[in-house]
């Protein structure tokens, strides 16, 4: 029940927004952060009650929904998704923060989006139910197209169509897949069903399987995004506001990442096991392309995005190394991605909306006049190179040490993409905050706001990288599951 | 049959070949018609009457198309001032 | 005639009277608002008729077959000709012609409409058609001052009627192999002789028919004409009534006896292209009725994958699909209705710039549709597109569905242009914005609440639809 | 008392977190209190710990503080050993840290950034510290890329100028690139034998690898690569010359007294594996030897005064891995301490000869500041003597005769390793007192205008005292250090006794001065003379720019990196979806074509779509 409350709340919020715009011009964002923070307030109570690891499903709620279809609105929290939640909320609540005082022209409907956004986002994370799930992912899109159309950068027109046709045209692939599996379980067993736990174990042939699976990856490879399909990434975080690129990088790409846990893994364990090495290909082809790719951008948020598409590489990676290690290292990174990759747009968002650029060439030297700003700007891109004691460090290390027992080759290439990093990062730093103040900027340095944004999502990466067990425990009991799925199959 | 067919595309061809609108309406006449001979042939073979209605129906058909027809082929040339069928085509793309 | 089958009758038979009240109405007295009441009670009337009589499958005569689909298919067809109507009061009160004729025109189209929908024989579906067509020539061309009106009758005019006259030699050649007009009983005869090959054409024929009616590729290149040309209203009731009428007969008819192999091929390559030719010519069409003209190309061809998979499933999706569309085309032109000033349609895109900011309601409402039509959740237009996959999927179509994915998401590329004009800044160019009445605030907050409505909770529908 | 160990790293840490949150609101002298007062603390409670440590008895003392990380067998923890080992480096790192920092509170007084400096400086020293104390290599890497960080941030610190961030950028990445090959280790080592605990690890290589086993020699490489990364030996010692743009106490603390070595200590750490690897050890011998006799010959040549120490300071730590190599662990130890006080000592002489003449860093326009800085003079003359080997007397000498000797005598010693290490010696007094000469002697070219206050001075005198006496320690220390590394096994080789490599140390150590004296001092057109010649020119000038491998690298890796980067910006990958949507687009075009908007036309359209279909019909 508490699960519908937190989609409810954002939705509900999220409809009042415009209209408590009429009253007052600033209402919708406190709306919109209470609403945030209520939420996060209720997952850290689940987190609190349920969170040590003892139980699988830590809470569920069961509807019959459309019964002529066998459609339940079944929803559930495991470790995984309530993390995944977590992150939502806290990254909706800085997104609202981010967002303060950029966003000063239809205020109520941006809330509405960036809360309906949210919404469907956590929905993904919540539903055992296919439909349900395509449901949620596909109506996430619609109010993330208006974020970046409407209050987007220049190029926001190519940039918001271009992410809605990759991200529609892969999940249209998943919805004729989920159907496929829907009447293949039928057929076998006489129940039409969209129940994920009664999906599982599907007998499937090994073909039918195959190209069911490849309709779920078509979906997730697009989001995650696994190189060659990542090309809308790019150009979608530069041209959104700040607000869109937090809640684009930090959490819609991890529902691709959730969709391989969930549910690639789990539903085709045979057909995924197959295509290890194309996965481990592709993941190491990311982390480095990525890398080589945002050294070489000039524009801020771009550089950051591709940034994003290496360290998801490394989720990739971990996932399909098919063992507990680089299992957990995977969710780690996601989670830490998050944080630090979000951390680092609302920085470019707030660079951009004092000196309205993106363009590194135009900046240089503002440590001199934004010190506070420049610093987290730093701390984020040690977070991004993999400094240990930073939570991605965590992640990475797991992965890697998780991936050097199946492909010592790939291991040892995602360890060069870790040196890669560094290449980026420090050029950011150097480019942006570093050197001599050539442009003459005069900016206000980080506001009371911002900066308590920011040294809160510096803290939990400080947590995470030194304390990250809690965190371990929560999931611990979702990995083990998987890792029982996976088991049977790789011990052949 | 074979007569309705050959009615048919003579109907057909005059319906593409010809600019002149009133003789494309009968080009149509023609087309209408080559299907009841069609209707006819095909009843007289099963001994039903259901051909010759279908012809009844047809006709009727027939004359209601081409007094609407007319009308707008009028209304056509108080606009435009000529009969062309090319003149009408100011919509495309 | 048993009561039973006078029962099954009423909503044609309401639907008629209704349009001879109302000729006499105007015979007695010229007035805009007395025959638009009319005409819209009447329907509602006939609405009502439908949920009564819709019971048991009855055969009315050879020629009708009064069954669950075809009452469902006439509520949709007396639905969205009540909403034409309601959208056609504003429209033509702003334009000074006599109106009144208009609404016996829609409601004969509509019994038309329905006579198809119950077809069960060449005779009634040759009679349907052509009483739906001859109307639309005439609703085409109502506002006989202007030149595009005209233009688009007269285009369809000669395409119709060539077109006819395809249906009714192939149903000619039919019934001179078979001895029969009945869907039920066609059967080929004889297999010595050139009479079945006189089938296989005759049906190509009747396709071709058909295809016209429903603008399927490459029998489509008269809609974008007749959509842009066409009163707003009547546009509406085009893309609704008459396309439902004739895919209900088409279902029937391909159901009972035409379904081949070598039909089943070339309704294949007939969806195939209508999905990828329409979806591609929308692509930087900057016309919203030629766009919306286009899309109605790809969606029939959405609709005939449903219809090719067959199986219940498969007929299910079919008429979940036109219910959907339906409400949903209708919601788009209510909108462009609403908009249009006295001077002309507001068909350009650039019309639409700014929209939302300035006019959020239909704006919203004009997104909603648009969002329906590409299919997304939460919408008709996503139950409807999930119903067609589920349908394909069940019959392992898979190439068909590939094909509705691709064009999905071409599809989805030109919707998103009108959206993106919407919320722009732009402002429009020439404003042809006109405040909305209440009917037509109405009928559209209506729509979308259908839309929304069957897009998060179908079960009514699909119970219905599931009942035998 | 030895419960107090995890303060050690602690405090820095938090001074860094309170120096890097409000230093700016603090008062200039709040900042040094606090600086420098953590270091001091941190030294005093090792010193503590030490009293602790050697009273218990007990060889080794483990403290764990968390459990870092449980995922499957992978338990790494936050948990501190002290060994010998890791007690003196400790004690050393605390002890000259405090002092730098202590010259550092008026050295950077002027400075806008006071407490950005200080922060770095104490989370360089809690890194460190952690480096030292890590009881399982993932903590150590923690440190080891904390130190790299700090290392990179203070390098950096004058963050206006590029050249400091392209110096900076370097170190870290050069690092890294070992790092790299490090964390690949860390890998192979876990995946191998199942834990990053080093004790255990160091257990079970043992019990389960032979020696010679090409995993242990793998992984022993791996580990060298990133020692050489971070102790600037041959090949990754290019970033360390340029690392001097940092403040000269970065100079002095990072990049002389303590990270650099931290390479030696990890060696030694695992000296296990290394002894399991007797190529890996041959390698880092012979790395060491190249190394010492490469940067002894460049620092020659430098007239940058900081470049001239650090290519001196490149040198001295291939002694030290010459040691390892040779299995003289203990005395690379020992020479990393007696190192630690002379290098540092240098740097910070260096420091106050660069602020007292007003930021120049030319040898050659210095000169003659013997009498202007007679303490000063005498700190760098003693810390020179000591590195150089003056015999008997300095610290320096001992450590660097345990080496030499042990090049020859020890495991793995070999006699071309002893011509080395004795070339090498020629060449430390050779540079170190052309520097002397140069700086200290002869004319006044700039004049001074600054001269040190206490807070400077204190520290030169203190470490000028350690410089000498620290020798003096050899013998205790030595065999303490057997608690926790092998005893240096000798033997003599060949005719050579102990004494003769004695007596041939002091002999190179007149040689290098007497040749220093002649060239620099008495007849300095010799020098000029030597360096005019064609061959001498180009000697010189491949010296100077450390045997080309900054050309080398930059050609090789740098520049085709950026280009295959920058060529690619617009990423080519996605031209195919800009492909397709130009196909969509002229298909769009070819499309319209066909709507006329002519009716006849569409008839034609619509017959040949029926004869077409009635075709396909028929044929089918």
């Amino acid at each position: 029940m508490i699960l519908v409350w937190l989609i409810a709340i954002l939705i509900f919020a999220g409809a009042v927004a415009p209209l408590a715009a009429r009253w007052n011009p600033r209402a919708p964002r406190w709306i919109a952060l209470i609403a945030t923070l209520l939420d996060l307030g209720l997952t850290l109570g689940i987190w609190a009650q349920g969170g040590d690891g003892s139980t699988r499903w830590i809470k569920q709620v069961d509807w019959p929904w459309l019964p002529a279809f066998g459609i339940h609105l079944h929803l559930a929290v495991d470790g995984l998704s309530l993390l995944l939640l977590m992150l939502t909320f806290f990254l909706g609540a800085i997104a609202v923060l981010a967002s303060w005082t950029e966003i000063q022209s239809s205020i109520g409907f941006f809330h509405l989006n960036l809360l309906w956004v949210l919404a469907g986002i956590a929905g993904v994370f919540v539903a055992l139910d296919l439909f349900v799930f395509y449901f949620a992912w596909e109506l996430m899109l619609i109010p993330m197209y208006f974020l970046i159309a409407i209050w987007g950068h220049e190029r926001r027109q190519y940039a918001s169509v271009k992410f809605f046709l990759f991200t529609q045209l892969s999940g249209l692939l998943m919805l004729a897949a989920i159907l496929a599996l829907y009447f293949a379980h039928g057929q076998a067993t006489g129940v039409y069903t969209f129940d994920y736990l009664q999906l599982l174990g599907t007998p499937l042939s090994r073909q039918a399987e195959f190209w069911i699976m490849l309709g779920f990856v078509a979906a997730f490879a697009v989001k995650l995004p696994v190189v060659p399909f990542h090309t809308w990434l790019p150009d979608a975080h530069s041209e959104a506001s700040t607000a869109g690129s937090v809640i684009l990088a930090g959490l819609l790409l991890k529902t691709g990442a959730y969709g391989f846990l969930r549910f690639v893994i789990p539903l085709f364990p045979n057909a995924a096991h197959e295509i290890t090495p194309v996965a481990l290909a592709l993941a190491t082809l990311g982390i480095l392309y990525g890398a080589v790719m945002a050294f070489a951008q000039t524009d801020l948020k771009r550089l950051v995005a591709y940034t994003s598409v290496s360290h998801l590489g490394f989720v990739l990676l971990g996932i399909f190394a098919w063992n507990p290690l680089a299992l957990q290292g995977a969710v780690m990174t996601m989670i830490c991605h998050g944080f630090s990759t979000g951390a680092l747009f609302v920085l470019a968002g707030a660079l951009q909306e004092r000196i309205h650029t993106r363009d590194l060439s135009q900046m240089g030297g503002l440590w001199n006049t934004a010190p506070r700003l420049s610093g987290a700007g730093l701390f984020f891109a040690l977070a991004s190179l993999g400094l240990p004691g930073l939570g991605d460090f965590v992640g990475e290390i797991l992965v890697l040490l998780g991936v050097f027992r199946v492909s010592t080759g790939a291991a040892v290439a995602a360890a060069i993409g870790v040196l890669a990093a560094t290449f980026y990062a420090l050029r950011m730093v150097q480019r942006a905050f570093h050197g001599e103040n050539v442009h003459h900027w005069r900016i206000p340095d980080l506001t009371p706001r911002e900066g308590a944004a920011i040294a809160l999502m510096m803290a939990v990466l400080l947590w995470l990288g030194l304390y990250p067990q809690p965190v371990f425990n929560t999931f611990r009991p979702a990995m083990d599951w998987l890792q029982q799925q996976v088991n049977t199959i790789v011990m052949r | 049959m074979l007569l309705a067919a050959i009615l048919f595309t003579l109907g057909l061809i005059g319906l593409i070949a010809r600019r002149n609108l009133v003789f494309v309406l009968m080009s149509l006449e023609i087309m209408l018609n080559a299907a009841g001979v069609a209707f006819i042939a095909a009843g007289a073979r099963w001994g039903q009457p259901d051909g010759q209605i279908m012809f009844l129906f047809i006709l009727a058909m027939a004359a209601a198309e081409v007094s609407v027809g007319l009308a707008l082929v009028l209304q056509l040339y108080h606009r435009f001032k000529t009969l062309d069928d090319e003149a009408p085509s100011e919509m495309r793309g | 005639m048993h009561r039973v089958e006078i029962a099954a009758l009423l909503p044609i038979t309401i639907t008629t009277l209704t349009a001879l009240a109302v000729m006499i109405g105007i015979a007695i007295k010229r007035s805009h608002t007395q025959a638009f009441i009319g005409t819209v009670v009447g329907l509602a009337i006939a609405f009502a008729s439908v949920i009564l009589a819709g019971g048991v499958p009855r055969q009315v005569t050879p020629l009708l077959m009064i069954d669950h689909y075809a009452s469902i298919f006439m509520g949709l067809i007396i639905v969205s000709a009540a909403g034409s109507a309601l959208l056609a009061y504003r429209y033509f009160e702003l334009r000074d012609t006599q109106p009144e004729e208009f609404y016996l025109l829609l409601l004969l189209a509509t019994v038309g409409a329905e006579i198809l929908a119950c077809s069960a024989h060449f005779a009634s579906f040759f009679l349907g058609l052509e009483i739906l067509s001859i109307s639309l020539y005439a609703m085409i061309g109502y506002l006989k001052e202007r030149r595009h009106p005209l233009e688009a009758a007269i285009k369809y005019l000669i395409l119709a009627a060539a077109s006819s006259a395809f249906l009714l030699f192939g149903m000619a050649l039919v019934y001179a192999d078979s001895g029969t007009m009945e869907f039920a009983r066609i059967t080929r005869a004889e297999t010595d002789t050139w009479y079945p090959l006189m089938t296989t054409l005759g049906t190509t024929l009747i396709f071709t028919g058909v295809a016209f009616k429903l603008a399927l590729v490459p029998f489509h290149l008269w809609t974008p004409d007749v959509y842009e040309g066409a009163p707003a209203p009547v546009t509406a009731f085009i893309a609704t009534v008459s396309k439902a009428a004739v895919f209900a007969v088409l279902l029937r008819y391909y159901n009972s006896s035409a379904g081949e192999h070598a039909f089943f091929v070339i309704l294949s390559v007939i969806a195939v292209a209508s999905i990828l030719v329409g979806n591609l010519l929308a692509l930087r069409q900057t016309n919203v009725k030629r766009i919306l003209a286009y899309s109605s190309i790809s969606h029939l061809g959405y609709v005939l994958i449903a219809l090719l998979a067959g199986r219940d499933t498969g007929n299910q999706a079919v008429v979940f699909y036109l219910i959907a569309y339906s409400m949903t085309i209708l919601a788009a032109f209510a909108t462009v209705t609403a908009l249009s000033g006295a001077g002309r349609d507001a068909d350009e895109i650039d019309d639409y710039g700014g929209l939302f900011w300035r006019r959020p309601l239909i704006g919203s409402i004009f997104t909603i549709a648009l969002l329906s039509l590409a299919g997304m959740p939460a919408t008709a237009g996503f139950i409807g597109k999930f119903y067609l996959i589920a349908a394909g999927a069940a019959t392992e179509q898979w190439l068909l569905i590939f094909v509705l994915i691709v064009g999905s998401a071409i599809g989805l590329f030109y919707y998103l242009r009108i959206i993106e004009a919407m919320f722009s800044a732009a402002q429009p160019v020439a404003p042809v914005l006109r405040p909305i009445s209440v009917a037509e605030g109405a009928v559209l907050v209506t729509l979308a609440v259908i839309v929304l409505w069957v897009g998060i909770y179908p079960q009514p529908i699909l119970a219905v639809l599931a009942r035998r | 008392m030895l419960e107090l160990l995890w303060l050690i790293p602690a405090i820095p840490f938090a001074s860094a977190l309170v120096l890097s949150v409000f230093g700016p609101r603090f008062s200039r002298r709040g900042v040094a209190v606090m600086g420098a007062g953590s270091i001091a603390a941190a030294a005093v409670i090792a010193m503590l710990v030490a009293v602790g440590f050697l009273r218990s008895g007990s060889s080794t003392y483990t403290q764990v503080l968390w459990k870092w990380i449980r995922v499957d067998g992978f338990e790494p923890e936050i948990g501190l050993h002290l060994d010998a080992l890791s007690l003196v480096m400790v004690l050393v790192v605390t002890f000259v840290g405090f002092f730098i920092h202590l010259y550092s509170t008026e050295f950077m007084a002027e400075d806008e950034d006071y407490s950005r400096f200080f922060a770095y400086m104490n989370l360089f020293v809690g890194s460190m510290i952690t480096l030292l104390l890590a009881d399982n290599l993932l903590l150590l890497y923690l440190g080891w890329e904390g130190v790299g960080l700090c290392s990179y941030l203070l390098i950096g610190f004058w963050y206006r100028d590029p050249e400091n961030g392209l110096a900076a950028r370097k170190a870290f990445i050069v690092t890294r690139v070992g790092d790299t090959a490090m964390s690949i280790a860390l890998l192979l080592l876990f995946t191998r034998l199942g834990t990053l605990n080093i004790q255990e690890l160091m257990q079970r290589a043992s019990q389960n690898w032979p020696v010679g086993s090409s995993v242990a020699t793998l992984a022993a490489f791996l580990l060298l690569g990133g020692a050489v990364g971070k102790s600037a030996q041959l090949p990754l010692q290019v970033w360390l010359p340029d690392a001097m743009a940092g403040p000269t106490p970065t100079s002095a603390l990072i990049h002389a007294a303590t990270m650099v070595t931290a390479g030696v200590y990890l060696i030694a750490r695992t000296h296990v594996l290394f002894q399991l690897a007797p190529a890996a050890q041959l390698a880092v011998a012979v790395v060491g030897a190249a190394t010492l006799l490469l940067a002894g010959c460049s620092a020659l040549v430098q007239y940058d005064l900081k470049r001239a120490l650090a290519y001196s300071t490149i040198s001295q730590i291939g002694y030290m891995f010459l040691a390892l190599g040779v299995g003289a662990w203990t005395a690379a130890i020992f020479h990393f301490l007696t190192h630690a006080f002379f290098k540092a000592l240098l740097f910070l002489c260096a420091g106050v000869v660069i602020e007292a003449l007003g930021g120049e860093h030319d040898i050659f326009r210095m000169g003659g500041l013997r009498h202007r800085l007679p303490l000063t003079f005498w700190a760098f003359f003693l810390a020179g003597c000591s590195m150089s080997g003056l015999p008997l007397i300095t610290a320096g000498y001992f450590s660097k005769d345990l080496i030499i000797w042990g090049a020859l005598a020890a495991e793995h010693g070999h006699a071309a390793l002893w011509w080395a290490g004795a070339a090498g010696a020629v060449l430390t007094a050779l540079y170190t007192f052309r520097l002397i000469f140069v700086v200290f002697f002869g004319d006044i070219r700039t004049p001074v205008i600054r001269t040190p206050g206490l807070a400077m001075t204190i520290p030169l005198a203190v470490l000028g005292i350690g410089a000498v006496l620290a020798g003096y320690l050899k013998n205790p220390l030595i065999s303490y250090l057997t608690s926790a590394l092998p005893p240096t096994d000798t033997r003599q080789r060949g005719f050579m006794t102990e004494d003769m490599s004695r007596a041939a140390l002091a002999f190179a150590f007149a040689i290098g001065v007497y040749f220093a004296y002649l060239l620099y001092r008495r007849s300095p057109e010799l020098a000029e003379r030597v360096v005019a010649t064609t061959g001498g020119r180009k000697v010189r000038a491949w010296w100077f720019s450390d045997w080309g491998f900054d050309w080398l690298y930059d050609r090789a890796f740098v520049r085709p990196f950026v280009w295959i980067a920058n060529i690619n910006r617009g990423d080519f990958i996605d031209g195919f979806y800009s492909g397709i949507a130009r196909a969509a687009d002229s298909l769009y075009r070819d499309l319209s074509l066909t709507e006329t908007g002519r009716v006849r036309w569409y008839a034609a359209a619509i017959l040949a779509g029926t004869v077409v279909f009635a075709a396909l019909a028929l044929w089918l």
